[in-house]
């Protein structure tokens, strides 16, 4: 299995991904799912000015790379893409993005929403939100914690 | 190596504890090269709200990029690295 | 919600399509999954050397439509396009496309997997498959209503 | 417009039906406008294969783009569809 994973400051170019994905692709791909995560303005009823992402450069990847591990235990995946952006990030903004193909659609939507779940929860970031006039550090949601748990004890 | 011998280390901070030590990353000499040694040498440095901070829930020890707990002992060049609970991305 | 349906014969350009749709959204959508199917070159242990997809212009777009309609209600989804190919196909060939943009990845995932599931059983199309010199007119599978069958019960 | 009058609707065939027929469209002159009268017709001109495809398991028939269950009466320019079981895409 071809598994990429990056981290970094510049934005990332979904079609220039998606091309080089299709260009790795043999006949035996039937599927492949893409998710882009965006900074969304509002969290809540807050206004959401921007945010600030920090990673530990080497352990952060190797975060990612066990995530990818799981997936592709778990599930017959051809090839996964993670991109992650960090830094200083403004509403509008593409920050994740997560590409897997797989022989079957089950398999590639799956392990596509695993892959974020854990990497909400698991991956190694620090984040900051600047909400207002205010900035402060942010936790996983419990939200984003019983997503990942549902895979636990899930065998979809 | 014994864990009487001393040793530079590198020590980095990240996120909400990087703010609160006011560094992200300092080179220290450490007496009793381990974690307690590299505690106790932070603490002849930082300010108490700083080294609160630093044993706070949840902060996380790492030893080349490695979660341990409790004490280990160091050697030079080793990295050592206090990360609060991670956010995921 | 903006929702499309496009049914052609020429091949989609995801980059375009996917920009396209960035370009649609406002500050709100935190999430977008796409998905594109790909004729594999086998079917089980068969070689598959092709597919002709047949549709019935009109009635085809409006029961993509009523598949759109059911997942808008169930999910809160902010632009939706589904573009599926019809005509001779070959091995490798992109053959459907489905677009969703969410506030909330959960949203997103699951309406563009719910829409995809809902194609393969109640999409008026006829597909005929070339594996070896054989042509033969296909059903959807056993598989394929499970999966649709699945969301009738569940509630994701 | 009653079921006894005539009509021209249009005749649709699609994927197994189409190739079974051997056409995707006609025109047909119907004495009785409704389903009835088009089943009697189409026995006038198609073969027995054919008509026997048309009568098949899971065949349906559509009036313009609707499905429609059991006879209803039909209006000149109608469009009648049968339609093979979907595959889905």
């Amino acid at each position: 299995m071809h598994a990429e994973i990056r981290v970094e400051t510049d934005d990332f170019d979904v079609a220039g991904e998606w091309a080089a994905m299709r260009a790795r692709l043999g006949g035996r791909a039937g599927a492949v799912v893409a998710f882009a995560g965006i900074v969304r303005d509002h969290a809540g009823t807050d206004r959401v000015n921007g945010l600030f992402l920090e990673h530990y450069p080497g352990m952060t990847e190797a975060s990612i790379e066990k995530i990818l591990v799981k997936a592709s235990d778990r599930w017959e995946l051809i090839d996964t893409v993670v991109i992650h952006r960090v830094g200083e990030l403004r509403p509008r903004d593409q920050i994740v993005l997560v590409l897997v193909a797989a022989a079957h659609r089950g398999d590639a939507f799956a392990a596509c929403e695993f892959i974020m779940d854990y990497l909400k929860t698991d991956a190694v970031f620090w984040k900051k939100e600047r909400r207002g006039g205010e900035d402060a550090w942010i936790a996983a949601t419990g939200r984003d914690r019983e997503r990942r748990n549902g895979w636990e004890t899930d065998d979809r | 190596m014994s864990s009487a011998t001393s040793a530079v280390v590198a020590v980095r901070f990240f996120g909400s504890l990087r703010e609160a030590v006011g560094l992200d990353a300092l080179a220290l000499d450490v007496e009793d090269a381990c974690i307690s040694g590299v505690r106790a040498r932070l603490a002849s440095v930082l300010c108490a709200d700083a080294l609160r901070a630093l044993s706070g829930q949840g902060v996380r020890v790492c030893v080349n990029q490695t979660i341990i707990r409790g004490n280990v002992e160091l050697r030079p060049g080793d990295e050592v690295a206090f990360l609060p609970p991670v956010t995921g991305g």
